[in-house]
């Protein structure tokens, strides 16, 4: 399982994937943060395609453990997280250092553009909005109401 | 044929609903499926090509719709 | 503080440098492997010329954060370790993902060519060497005695 | 003059302590440094180009050792 309602934790998912032959362990998290175009904000609610999305994850870590000699471990939150919490963890053990950063960096940019998973941000101002990462930057979120 | 396409996040909140059911020939494309959702109340806000799943599997416009496969109309991806 | 005897906590190093406008966070643990150019490991000694390690690790993450739009925490352990103990741990919060894998590479990258820090390995038969990472790879490390 | 020189890992146990003394002229090298060195028992066994610190940063044989300052020869460096 990949996705998640409970908050997520880095150290068991590092012990999930370290082992004594893999000494170089690279990991990425997504912290949820306190501002987006320029503005505040409060927190923020995922949803997913749920069956679409653990088979996205599963497909994207064993693509990744193909592609480097790797292990690769991915969470993913879903549900309401306040600013400062963790919305994803990538973490790739290797034997070489290279191999751990370079599979840790594709698995994230391969969650954000494969992964079915949707944001709404709620705002400082009391407002609400889908997150768009295709909208133009600067321009307002899509779906804004009150 | 009438097939149940499911719905999500602002997609859900555009129809109304997390299902919305379209009525397809046999042997229909996913542009044709795109081209009936964007027909219904609230389909005009669609952008021009979105984001369709055929078997939880993203299709391009051309493919055909199998008869039992799952299908999704999905907004911009926003995880990770 | 880069150096210390005692274990590294990666969620403290972490914590150290999040913030609600750094929402992503680069990690790379070092932990010590089972084996080295072919023999079993045991566990291994890390020492130091202390100030100057100390030194170069407060500039080494100063350099970084001037490279950067990231902060920077760095550690690495000294005294004795055993096979699957965390040596180093570097953690780069920014608010661009790509930033912060950039710097948290680079300053492992700067931490291996720079620090003046020594390492003794323990092995399966018994023998003990200091690793010399400038030896052809596949030559017996320096300095074996039983 | 007399220069102490601090030792470390290997080149600690090559020289059997964790400084040495040489003598050296006024005006002396890192490169004078290293030949002092190199003549003492054990110091043989040191690579052509050991790495030298002078006031804890990194020194190029050319450069002169101030009075005062701090001089250590590093073994090949294995932390990370």
């Amino acid at each position: 399982m990949h996705l998640q309602h409970d908050p997520l934790d880095l150290a068991s998912l590092v012990a999930s994937v370290s082992a004594p032959d893999r000494g170089a362990v690279a990991t990425f998290v997504g912290l949820v943060r306190d501002h987006h175009a320029g503005r505040g904000v409060l927190g923020l609610e995922y949803s997913a395609y749920g069956a679409m999305a653990e088979g996205r994850c599963t497909a994207i870590v064993a693509e990744a453990e193909e592609k480097w000699p790797a292990r690769i471990a991915l969470a993913h939150r879903l549900g309401g997280l306040t600013v400062g919490e963790a919305a994803v963890i990538v973490v790739a053990a290797s034997a070489h250092r290279e191999a751990a950063f370079d599979a840790c960096r594709w698995v994230i940019e391969a969650v954000k553009a494969q992964v079915p998973i949707w944001k709404r941000e709620r705002y400082l101002d009391g407002t609400e909005a889908w997150v768009d990462p295709t909208a133009p930057t600067g321009t307002m979120p899509t779906g804004v109401m009150p | 044929m009438r097939r149940s396409v499911l719905l999500f996040a602002r997609y859900a909140e555009l129809f109304g609903g997390e299902t919305v059911s379209v009525d397809l020939p046999d042997g229909a494309t996913v542009a044709d499926l795109i081209a009936a959702l964007r027909a219904l109340p609230g389909g005009a806000s669609l952008p021009p090509q979105p984001f369709v799943a055929v078997a939880q599997a993203q299709a391009a416009p051309g493919d055909r719709l199998p008869l039992d496969a799952e299908l999704a109309l999905l907004p911009p991806l926003a995880g990770g």
